[in-house]
């Protein structure tokens, strides 16, 4: 196990930014966002939560497949470049990294989503661990050790420094690249404590043990027309927050764009909560509110683990509890269905 | 898939000399969706229309683009010969490449560049052209004229004169307006009834033209060439059919004390009366707040002594709908309260009086037979003070900030009469300007002062009292000799502003036409359109479109019937198809479009929709093609973009604006 | 006013004008045919009235490329449809000054009264609203990356 | 003495002098006007063209009675009071320019002047 | 408080008066009320009315207006404008309304809470003027004044402008808060490059979630042109930052004039753009330009976009105060 203090850190990303590029919660006005780092970029690795989740390292919000070109008529069509340079993302918590297992299902079953595939192939996970767990967490929920991050490289806050740990040949990789600034150490009982001290705080935060009762495999009958969804989702504004802050929402649209010159096919995220979203010519099948509000926890829920061994397509980050306009959130659904508490 | 063809115009030179035609025409039949471009020397000639013809029946062409001059100039040339070869006029668009292009540009290189951008923009817009058909109405032959006054009745005379029918509708019981309350009229001192008795005659007479006196408009339904209009005949207590008009039963009316309107309250008349002797008609109405059957129940001697038993106290109110191809608004003027000017003492005096009342006062048939006397005591005035612009170019609360245009001629002409009639009165005027604008004007208000020895002091009267011997104490200042004056008078006349009548507000409402902030109808087009209303069939006869004197205002009621002879004679009217048109999928009927519409062509209604599947019952925009000129203010008021312009749609200018930016 | 072609040779500005139908469209055939010349990086869009207007093809001319846009309208009191330019009016005022705001400089947008007896103004108008937009320069604070010309 | 700018009269007084139409209707009010050897109306016009020495110096601006009568019938809402006020202002505020000085008071006594008249007098003619 | 509006709320849902009542609901956690309708007795229960109910409920009546039945709505004086603007704009059905005005001492922002230092939350108590938070890692005292939300800062002053009905105690009125154009000020006098890297940089957090056009009850499209294919104005996501500049600058400009000044959008967003900066401007420069002007205040003068005077400002003023 290798040791890097505060002070090294920067040094630490601006080598490995040197080789590639490097995403990573970095703050602006007091938000704090992934983004790409720049010399002048404020990293921000004590925040706990950033706004919107990691996942668009390896699915962005939008991004352009490819471009048609009309000259003298002829039309060309270029297809957008596929990443083929390793690039690290840094900082992510252990419910995001979970959340890309989540999203490689949908992305990378057959057949794979070629975009998706290469940059997950080429992406560095560096993970670091809660130290400061929130009331809003409820990763335990779907069994995610916030004190123990699965991803190529993890990183625990101790004493005046991180524990740096390499998981994966990436990782390993990676470490190689920023030896030296890494000196190796044995902090095994230093970890050990501040694991002990995250699960500790994990189990006082209010959402830790919610019961999945009444939701997984095979409860699509019994939740599907239940009369609690109306009240609900009364409040529901049908806005995005939940959707675009949510690390494992994975629905998107197509869309082109005229550029002037030629014509962009890009695709862009889209939320199941929109009036608009998978519009037909004979319209959106789900046409109130409370239709797709119940479309969207029981895709997390019900229908998700149905088709993926059990696997929820929630990992608790607790981003939609805390940025939910109206408080309408997940934890209120499994709570207020779910029979016990 | 749309087929366009591209015909570029030489102009002769005029454009070919600085753009190449050639080139355009080259690049033009590249675009996608071009399938036909050709150059002519020029498009406009019988050869050149003929080649589009041919083209597009040739070519099956679904829109045409032709880059020549101004649209202003030939697009309907074009669009006729895109007519006779099928295909629909409204899919032509003009490119200016000469006034826009070869004119103003000298490299030919540059001018050829800008002439296929304008083209391409020409392109990208007739492809999202949809075939327009213009709409068509009907036109009821019939007018409508609202008020009785001089400017009501000369519209209704010239339009009726030529053939169509015309209703009169006038509130009072009798047609004649403010014009039968005046004595002479300037500048050739003719006397107002002699000249506008006959008129009146001639309305009642004409057998185009029907009279409903006592009436008024109640509501106001349709668009032009086909309104429908409420009209409420006021019950008169009187039959009009049975009624000879013989005066009896004004003779005999027990309740005598009733101020007369007429008059402006200087003489009383009885309960049931006609307001003045040439009233037309010559039929009598009960004012019923005082007459002693409808107060008491007892009484009834005017049904007695009615040979004809014309007396009905059972009569109601009756609503009657006709239906009109236009409506004239001739609704007149009223003087203003002077409550609010306290200096003046006019509500404490009866001595001082508005120069509407001099009128009056002055007219034989009036409450003194002509004399003019100091109305406390009744005795001969020796000096009589007029005070000019009272309450007018006042832009405080109090008064009106306009010029009421009339008081300064008829200030001179009633101190010139009264120094006619009574050479031993001094006559003094006040005087902020003289204005005098008109034929003879000037040289009548010069006779005042020259030959009758009128005082014209430069300068406004501050305040007038009660000086202790009972005359009127007036406190003025003479200006030009920089001097405050206090000279004692028996009468004060005040030349009071003029102001629309109080119900035209309510009027406009109905009709949907726009008023000004003093309550004056406002034009189409100030200058070339003064006697239409912006909303389409409504016209506009007088003062109540702003001040003006009688000739004046024959002239505009002159001009507003012709206006409404040119649309009656028309069979059907075609409306302009690029109207505006709301989705009432996307409106949300907030009426931010309503209050923008200049025309009143915007309403609301309660429509099933079918959104995709989800049906319900919205309350949304409908846009009367009719009414609609297609100005796009709506368009733009529109948050959601429900509300579109056809031809001149949002995606086809957003089609332009990307041609030309790419 | 005589154009300095050499010192900004380069930078040929994209400019949109708007022009009402009834005077200011007319006011450019006017300069037409009265050859009182402005250079041809304007563009006309003839439009029924400048109330036409709608601030989205403003932002989307700009999107599209476009370094500055002008409309032209009737003079307050003579539209032809009696009230549509002082809707213009307002709605430019506020469009402006937010785009202002937003830090978008203020020189790339102008409203201007020209009417059908105006060609020299028209001609006047645009000489000197290009000589502004060229002394601002491209226009990159309102564009599209997607719209960038290679 | 310090003459001050017309400019700075019309923002004492906030009053638009270009909206006067020359009626005379102020003077025509005024109670004072014999007493006046610059009259009611000739202040906004003095103010318009800019002579407000002529206007420190003249006795009117002791005269006026800040009755109001000028400016309640003020067609167009100019309010030459405010005008005489602000060129009385300008002057005492002034060192030394007070218009009445205590010493004064005694000869000006007599049992028919109410207080508040002399009160008023000094807000308006001192410092 | 909170019991009598629920007794109330019993009365007329007993009376017959309504058939549903629009309030809050207790969330799981004392800061996360929800708006909700109760159309039982035993529902209201769970009805709440804290420091945490800050969403405005005016714009859920369009919804309720068109069910069978009147509406009980618990309206905060702020609210109330943004209801008398739907009125205004046919959005909703006074008839099916009862509206009972609630008083307001300022509405806390959790998202403040958190900013001042309080992590995993636990409880929160209001006492007076004093925020008392208990976190897992220790409690916190905090004073309201220092975590309301933004819109409260710049409140107008506690008056109901329509309800049918006043709850106890609040019919006095504050006095309206200054400063609210403070900041808009300080824009403006900054330089164009520094306002345009303000808005560049606030602009490029907006992930276009629309929920601040989707909680503002000026934004009651029923089909908004960024979801309308029709013309090509739709747009998912920001793919450049001038997507995010026209949806901010369309979407101001589309309120303008409409907009009270309620602070929703502002509330709302995840990533704490100040979007009533912008409004915020309109509603300066519409009050500069032609008369103070406060949307809502009632129902039926026109809006500033939909009216003109012959005398407005020429548009050239933006270049010529510099």
């Amino acid at each position: 196990m290798y040791q890097i203090s505060r002070e090294k850190m920067p040094e630490l990303l601006a080598a490995v930014a040197k080789e590639m590029d490097l995403f990573l919660p970095v703050q602006n006005n007091g938000i704090t966002n992934f983004g790409f780092w720049t010399e002048d970029a404020k990293v921000d690795l004590d925040t706990l939560k950033t706004v919107k989740s990691p996942k668009d390292a390896f699915f962005p919000q939008s991004e352009v497949l490819y471009s048609c070109y009309q000259k003298a008529n002829k039309t060309s069509i270029e297809p957008a470049a596929l990443k083929d340079a390793p690039f690290a993302i840094f900082g992510v918590r252990p419910c995001d990294v979970r959340a890309f297992d989540v999203l490689d299902r949908v992305f990378l079953s057959e057949p794979a989503d070629v975009y998706y595939a290469a940059r997950r192939e080429h992406g560095i996970v560096v993970s670091l661990a809660c130290h400061e767990p929130e009331d809003s967490c409820f990763c335990k929920t779907f069994g995610i050790d916030a004190a123990e991050p699965q991803a190529d490289v993890a990183m625990w806050q101790v004493a005046d420094g991180y524990a740096w740990e390499a998981k994966t040949e990436k990782g390993e990789k990676l470490t190689e690249l920023v030896k030296e600034y890494l000196t190796e150490q044995d902090l095994a009982k230093e970890v050990e404590a501040e694991k002990e001290a995250i699960r500790t705080l994990i189990d006082k935060m209010p959402n830790s043990n919610l019961s999945l009762e009444g939701w997984g495999v095979g409860k699509t009958k019994e939740r599907f027309d239940d009369p609690k969804w109306k009240e609900l989702s009364d409040a529901c504004l049908g806005c995005g927050t939940c959707t675009f802050s949510c690390p494992t929402c994975q629905c998107y649209d197509i869309k082109d764009f005229n550029t002037g010159n030629g014509v962009q096919r890009y695709r862009c995220w889209d939320s199941c909560m929109y009036s608009d979203f998978t519009m037909m010519a004979a319209g959106n099948n789900r046409t109130t509110q409370m239709q797709r509000f119940r479309q969207r926890f029981m895709h997390k829920l019900v229908y998700f683990p149905d088709n993926n061994d059990g696997m929820y397509s929630c990992v608790g980050c607790g981003r939609c509890v805390e940025k939910c306009p109206q408080s309408l959130n997940i934890v209120k659904v499994i709570k207020r269905m779910g029979g016990t508490k | 898939m749309q087929r366009i063809g591209v015909f570029v115009c030489h102009c002769g030179t005029n454009i070919a000399a600085t753009v190449d035609v050639k080139k355009v025409v080259d690049v033009i039949s590249k675009e996608p969706g071009v399938v036909h471009a050709e150059d002519y020397q020029y498009m406009c000639s019988e050869t050149g229309q003929q080649k589009v013809i041919d083209a597009i029946q040739n070519e099956h062409l679904t829109g045409v683009v032709i880059c020549s001059c101004s649209p202003r100039m030939h697009e309907g040339t074009f669009r006729k010969a895109a007519e006779k070869a099928g295909l629909n006029p409204y899919q032509l668009e003009i490119a200016n490449i000469r006034e826009q292009c070869s004119w103003i540009h000298k490299d030919m290189e540059e001018a050829t560049e800008k002439a296929v951008i304008l083209a391409r923009a020409a392109v990208a817009k007739v492809m999202l052209d949809t075939p327009l058909t213009p709409g068509e109405s009907r036109v009821v032959k019939r007018a409508l004229v609202i008020g009785g006054g001089i400017a009501g009745i000369q519209t209704a005379l010239d339009i009726a004169d030529a053939g169509y029918e015309v209703d009169i509708v006038e509130k009072t019981p009798s047609i004649g307006g403010r014009m039968s309350q005046l004595d002479k009229t300037f500048p050739t001192l003719d006397c107002s009834s002699c000249i506008l008795t006959p008129r009146m005659g001639e309305v009642n007479a004409h057998e185009k033209i029907n009279i409903y006196t006592y009436s008024e408009v109640e509501s106001v339904g349709g668009f032009v060439g086909d309104f429908k209009v409420d009209i409420r005949k006021k019950a008169r207590y009187v039959d009009m059919d049975k009624c000879t008009g013989c005066g009896l039963c004004q003779e005999k009316c027990p309740s005598k004390k009733n101020l007369s309107e007429f008059n402006r309250g200087l003489s009383n008349r009885t309960a049931i009366y006609t307001p003045f002797a040439q009233a037309v008609p010559n039929v009598p109405v009960i004012d019923t707040a005082n007459c002693i059957h409808f107060k008491t129940g007892k009484c009834g001697i005017c049904s007695k002594v009615c040979a004809a038993g014309a007396v009905n106290y059972d009569q109601k109110d009756e609503v009657i709908t006709r239906e009109y191809g236009a409506i004239v608004v001739a609704t007149g003027f009223d003087t203003i309260s002077l409550d609010k000017f306290d200096e003046y003492y006019y509500n404490q005096s009866k001595d001082v009086i508005t120069s509407l009342e001099m009128e009056r006062l002055m007219n034989a048939a009036g409450p003194t037979g002509g004399k003019v006397v100091r109305l406390s005591n009744g005795e001969h005035p020796k000096d009589i003070v007029f005070i000019q612009c009272v309450g007018s170019r006042d832009v405080t609360c109090r008064g009106k900030s306009y010029c009421s245009k009339i008081c300064c001629m008829y200030t001179a002409k009633q101190a010139m009469l009264v120094r006619d009639h009574y050479p031993d009165v001094n006559v003094h005027v006040f005087y902020i300007d003289v204005r005098t604008p008109g034929k003879n004007f000037d040289e009548f208000y010069r006779r005042a002062v020259e030959e009758f020895d009128v005082d014209y002091i430069k300068g406004q009267v501050g305040k007038v009292s009660e000086a202790p011997n009972g005359r009127l104490l007036v406190q003025g200042s003479d200006l030009l000799d920089n001097r405050q004056i206090k000279m004692e008078a028996d009468l004060v006349v005040l030349a009071t502003a003029i102001e629309p009548s109080k119900d035209a507000r309510k009027l406009a409402t109905m009709l949907t036409a726009s008023m000004d902030t003093n309550d004056f109808f406002t034009e189409a087009h100030a200058k070339l359109r003064p006697v239409e209303s912006p909303t389409a069939g409504v016209f506009l006869s007088g003062v109540c479109q702003g001040p003006k004197d009688i000739p004046e205002t024959v002239a505009q009621a002159g001009a507003a019937a012709v206006k409404v002879v040119g649309l009656l004679a028309k069979d059907k009217l075609t409306t302009n198809p690029c109207t505006a048109e709301s989705n009432p999928l996307f409106c949300n009927g907030c009426a931010s479009c309503e209050k923008v519409c200049p025309y009143g062509a915007i309403s609301y209604e309660d429509r099933q929709v079918n959104d995709h599947g989800i049906r319900e019952t919205r309350h949304v925009a409908v846009v009367n093609g009719a009414l609609c000129h297609g100005c796009g203010a709506c368009t733009v008021a529109c948050p959601s973009g429900a509300m579109d312009l056809k031809g001149f749609s949002n995606r086809q200018i957003l089609a332009e604006v990307d041609a030309i930016c790419r | 006013m005589p154009i300095d072609n050499n010192e900004n040779k380069e930078f040929k500005p994209v400019i949109v004008a708007f022009c009402c139908n009834w005077c200011s469209y007319a006011g450019a055939d006017l300069a037409g045919s009265s050859r009182l010349s402005y250079p041809a990086d304007v563009k006309i869009i003839r439009v029924p009235c400048s109330c036409r207007v709608n601030p989205l093809f403003i932002l989307r001319a700009f999107q599209k490329g476009a370094d500055g846009v002008i409309l032209c309208g009737c003079h307050p009191g003579d539209c032809h449809y009696s009230t549509g330019n002082y809707y213009a009016r307002r709605r430019m005022t506020l469009l402006f000054s937010m785009l202002d705001y937003m830090g978008v400089e203020n020189g790339r947008t102008r409203v201007e009264w020209v009417s059908a007896a105006e060609g020299v103004k028209f001609s006047q108008t645009m000489n000197e609203f290009i000589e502004q937009v060229r002394s601002l320069g491209k226009n990159v604070r309102l564009e599209d990356l997607r719209c960038k010309k290679n | 003495m310090k003459i001050a700018t017309s400019d700075e009269i019309r923002a004492i007084a906030g009053v638009d002098t270009r909206k006067c139409m020359k009626c005379g209707k102020c003077s025509a009010s005024c109670p004072a006007y014999n007493e006046m050897d610059i009259r009611p109306h000739q202040f906004v016009s003095y103010v318009q063209n800019g002579d407000v020495e002529a206007l420190m110096n003249s006795k009117s601006i002791w005269k006026c009675l800040s009755c109001f009568a000028c400016v309640e019938r003020c067609p167009r809402d100019v309010k030459p009071a405010k005008l005489i006020e602000a060129v009385r202002l300008s002057v005492i505020r002034q060192r030394g320019e007070n218009y009445l000085s205590p010493d004064e008071i005694p000869a000006l006594l007599d049992d028919e002047t109410p207080q508040q008249l002399l009160m008023s007098a000094f807000r308006k003619y001192r410092k | 408080m909170q019991e009598k509006l629920v007794s109330r709320a019993k009365e007329l849902l007993s009376d017959g008066t309504v058939v549903r009542v629009l309030g809050w609901r207790k969330g799981d956690t004392d800061f996360s009320a929800e708006p909700a309708f109760f159309e039982s007795a035993e529902s209201l229960d769970e009805f709440t009315y804290d420091g945490f109910c800050g969403a405005n409920l005016s714009k859920y009546m369009i919804k309720a207006s068109k069910e069978e039945g009147k509406t009980l709505v618990f309206l905060k004086p702020c609210d109330t404008y943004s209801f008398n603007q739907l009125i205004k704009e046919h959005r909703v059905d006074r008839e099916k309304t009862y509206i009972v005005g609630v008083g307001c001492d300022g509405k806390l922002d959790i998202e403040k809470i958190r900013e001042a230092g309080c992590k995993g939350i636990t409880a929160v108590t209001e006492d007076g003027d004093t925020i008392k938070v208990a976190t897992v890692y220790g409690d916190k005292e905090l004073k309201r004044e220092d975590v309301i939300l933004e819109r409260c800062k710049a409140c107008k002053g506690g008056k109901h402008v329509a309800y049918d009905e006043l709850a106890e105690g609040c019919d006095e009125e504050k006095p309206a808060k200054e400063g609210r154009f403070e900041l808009v000020e300080k824009l403006e006098a900054m330089a164009p490059e520094e306002r345009f890297a303000f808005w560049q940089n606030e602009l490029s957090r907006c992930i276009r979630c629309n929920a601040c056009r989707n909680v503002c009850p000026a934004c009651s499209c029923i089909k908004c042109v960024f979801d309308n294919d029709r013309y090509d104005t739709a747009q998912k996501a920001n793919t450049t930052t001038f997507e995010e500049q026209m949806f901010h600058i369309i979407r101001a400009f589309h309120v303008a004039g409409r907009c009270t000044d309620c602070g929703e959008c502002s509330r709302v967003c995840p990533q704490h753009i100040p979007l009533h900066l912008l409004n915020r401007k309109f509603i300066k420069d519409i009050d500069e330009f032609y008369g103070e002007y406060q949307a809502g205040e009632d129902t039926d003068s026109r809006a500033p976009l939909t009216n003109f005077t012959q005398e407005d400002v020429e548009p050239s003023i933006v270049k010529e105060r510099g």
